[in-house]
């Protein structure tokens, strides 16, 4: 489902990857470890084209991603569903509406997104939040508006980067429960984190980079 | 479909940004109602210039001892030249109350005057298109040579600089209108601009969540059509008061300027010119979307 | 001290948004323009009204059989009116030139005449403060009684005309000047409230972070004089290129024009009231701020 | 130094603490634990006034909280240092600049400015990125450069809302390590935080708030 062949990527004076290589399959949850500033968050930037590489190739399905046109980027990223580590929820709409964006853009009807969102407020349990203003409500709430706008749409891929960063240690298992329900529906489901906590006794992969290079890969 | 969304988009910001929209509306507004002016202006003194044109004419003064038979034919030569589209006989006597009525107050130093030192005249209309310089000048040369004339008041000076005057303000209106039409366009183009920027961190959000490009230009366009019809729908509005408060107040000092004409379409084509202005401008503003 | 800081930030500002900055520059420019050019207008036209004024006369007419004594006494009856501040005796030959010159190319009329008609007159120019339709009418009457005066051309009609039709330019003038100085408060107004909202999150960080109200105010007043100096400053360089193009252009048609006149103090003052209204504008926009 | 005398808040439809008492003593160090939600972000807005409580007394050194002046607000705040759970940084300042922010509204001169710093970079490891733009670095350097705003002042409060959130373990023992050197120098130092690891063994008191109420003081 997704490649890596000897991906690297340079920022201006340092090099974030170099020359990684490796396989996810579909339907597969994988996990993606390593120490702040390892490149945990430019790897699924790379996925998700929020950033371009600048050698080898990843190939996403039916996409190499070296070879896709600006135009079909939207529709390529309607397959994905990502959890920002900084959130990136909308300032000027309600918690329902953030959510709702991801089944605006999508163009599906007023009626069915009002039935997704509300079972999917449910699911992160912030139902009774769903008219309030996100910058209003705490760091784990505004996370869990973040999940419920990447799975609503029950995207093929799931990018989760740190998606408990800011959850007590019980939420945390709610939304890793979550995803694991979500990845049986068959999502391919990527997660970003620095806990070891997260992905010990999952018995799921986990890559874990640091010095811009997978440096081990181990079973959680 | 996202229209319902791009609607309630558009009118959300609309209101958001109410200071800077309604600072756009009504530079807008303003230009266009110079525009309008300017245009109904230029509308009028064309207007104007061609009843000025009808009215220029030469004066022909007449030997005082020309029989009225003499003076009939004079007539009709004078009226079978080309140039000439009216001829109107004025009598010695005719022309001493035209004079009186010219002097108004000063006409006193008539009174006690017992002859008419005055002599008979035709007063000649000339077409349009003869109205210049040269031709008047030919004219008047031709018309000099002719037996029972006298002398010739011609003024091709003044209908040059009519003709020189109209075109001037022609010009200098048309360069305002479209210098003004480039600003609306500027103006309307920075407001969705600025209103770009503003919601550029959400806009890169919704682009990575898998957005269009017309579901992320789509409320701009609309945003800017409605700023330009607004614009466009105060200055009729405003215009037609100023051409209402004009010729009413203005209208028992200055009778011509009760024949001042405001075109009704002007009313359509500037809501029109207004939305569509709006449009081009937020189209460019927009610009190209990278993803 | 914060102010290098407050500066730099007030530049940055500017620089980053300098659409909506630029926007704001013209629109504060071009109105003050129009500002500046009604002030030179009205002071321009309150020196002409002077002048009008200062030209304007009651006309005397004399019984023609007066002797040159008789003349003389009546002048200086006249010149000891109080409201009489100088006078010009016309005699019948004079006359007849004046009014031929008014006549231009009509005056042709009175080539044939033999005798003079018009009678001796004596011109009265009549102080500033006098010049109502009440005193003139007295004046006249007064006048009327004297012997050796026929008739008195006293025109109160037109000095009324003149008092009313200055005034009503004055008052226009100044309301259109109020107007549009407001209208630069509000618009410099919106624009610091367009930069204040847009820099809302930062500055509710900075308030946090133990900012006091200067801190924060300080780059808005700043950044509004800025603004509301280079609108001063663009204005006058404007309005004085007008003014020139004006008087260069059209002085040489209407001599009056080249006696029109651009005050240099104005140039000092726009650019300190633009300035001032910029901080005023700002001061407005950044309002109450709660911490 | 800091007391709280039977504190409540309510939010329109929900209380998020209710009749809370406790003490902390000025130079010391304290954890504030709890699910998300619980009050945890909104307890430490009460003590910067960054929201007004409705019931009961905080007293913070010379001031007590509900009778504090509006224009003595910037005065009192310039004594407290704080982490922000959502970093708050400014988006158009470099590294360098939004750190200089704290002491630029202390008034010091640039000269010192610089001095300190540099000096606090070198502390959080990010000397290096000093001129980069916030925005374009990973979660964890973000968080780091919150820290040292925070500390660069050497307030005599320092309040650290989830602190360690988006750093992986190492990185965040080093953060912590920090915050006890500075608490060493006497500043008073309190933590908000979901994860246990932060406070075990570190013998410091513990607030566990749960359903608006301490529900229980312990040490780590
Ligand atoms: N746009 C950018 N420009 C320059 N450098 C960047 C940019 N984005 C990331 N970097 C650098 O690349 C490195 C890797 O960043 P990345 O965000 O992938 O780290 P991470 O593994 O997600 O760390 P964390 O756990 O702290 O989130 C960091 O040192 C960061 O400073
Ligand atoms: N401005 C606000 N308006 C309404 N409700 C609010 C506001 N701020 C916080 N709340 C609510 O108060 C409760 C406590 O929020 P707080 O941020 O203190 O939680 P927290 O303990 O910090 O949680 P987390 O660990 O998720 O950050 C939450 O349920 C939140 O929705
Ligand atoms: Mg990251
Ligand atoms: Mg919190």
């Amino acid at each position: 489902m997704i490649y890596f062949e000897n991906v690297s990527k340079f920022y201006d004076y340092h090099t974030v990857l170099k020359s990684v290589s490796f396989t996810i399959e579909k339907g597969e949850m994988l996990f993606i470890t390593g120490p702040s500033g390892a490149g945990k968050s430019t790897l699924l930037k790379l996925i998700y084209k929020g950033a371009d590489f600048d050698e080898g190739e990843i190939v996403v399905g039916n996409y190499k991603l070296s070879q896709i046109r600006t135009s079909e980027i939207p529709n390529y990223r309607k397959n994905i569903g990502i959890v920002f580590q900084d959130f990136k929820l909308l300032k000027n709409l309600s918690v329902y509406n953030n959510v709702a964006l991801a089944l605006r853009i999508r163009g599906l009807s007023e009626r069915e997104i009002k039935a997704r969102v509300s079972e999917v407020l449910k699911r992160v349990n912030l139902r009774h939040l769903a008219e309030s203003n996100p910058m209003a409500l705490s760091g784990g709430e505004q996370q869990r508006i973040v999940i419920a706008r990447a799975v609503v749409a029950e995207p093929q891929i799931i990018l989760a980067d740190e998606p408990t960063g800011n959850l007590d240690p019980n939420t945390s298992i709610d939304i890793i429960n979550l995803l694991k329900d979500i990845n049986l529906n068959g999502s391919t489901i990527i997660i970003a984190t620095h806990s070891p906590e997260l992905f010990k006794d999952t018995g799921k992969r986990v890559l874990k980079i640091d010095a811009s290079k997978i440096v081990r890969e181990m079973k959680g | 479909m996202y229209i319902t969304y791009s609607i309630k988009t558009a009118f959300k910001s609309l209101i958001d940004e109410k200071w800077i929209n309604l600072l756009c509306v009504l530079t807008v507004a303003s230009s266009l109602i110079i525009i309008i002016l300017m245009g109904l202006f230029l509308f009028n003194i064309e207007r104007l210039a061609d009843k000025l044109h009808e009215r220029y004419g030469m004066v022909v003064f007449l030997d005082e001892r020309l029989t009225e038979n003499e003076i009939r034919s004079l007539l009709s030569t004078l009226q079978s030249r080309e140039e000439v589209s009216s001829v109107r006989y004025i009598s010695k006597e005719s022309a001493m109350k035209e004079l009186k009525e010219h002097l108004k107050e000063m006409s006193y130093i008539f009174d006690g005057l017992d002859v008419n030192p005055l002599t008979p005249a035709v007063e000649l209309n000339i077409k349009k298109k003869y109205i210049n310089a040269k031709n008047i000048k030919d004219l008047s040369n031709d018309l000099q040579k002719i037996n029972g004339i006298d002398e010739i008041y011609s003024a091709e000076k003044i209908a040059e600089s009519i003709n020189y005057f109209y075109r001037s303000l022609t010009n200098l209106g048309l360069i305002i209108m479209i210098t003004l039409t480039s600003g609306v366009i500027f103006v309307i183009y920075s407001t969705v601009k600025i209103l770009f920027y503003r919601r550029k961190e959400e806009i890169e959000i919704i682009k990575l969540l898998g957005a269009t490009k017309s579901f992320i230009r789509m409320p701009f366009l609309i945003e800017g059509s409605i700023i330009g019809f607004t614009g466009g729908l105060i200055s009729i509005i405003v215009s037609f008061l100023f051409y209402f408060a004009i010729t009413y107040r203005l209208g028992s000092v200055f009778p011509f300027v009760e024949t001042l004409i405001f075109p009704t379409e002007a009313i359509f084509v500037f809501l029109i010119i207004g939305a569509l202005l709006g449009i081009i401008g937020a189209f460019i503003a927009v610009g190209r979307l990278r993803f």
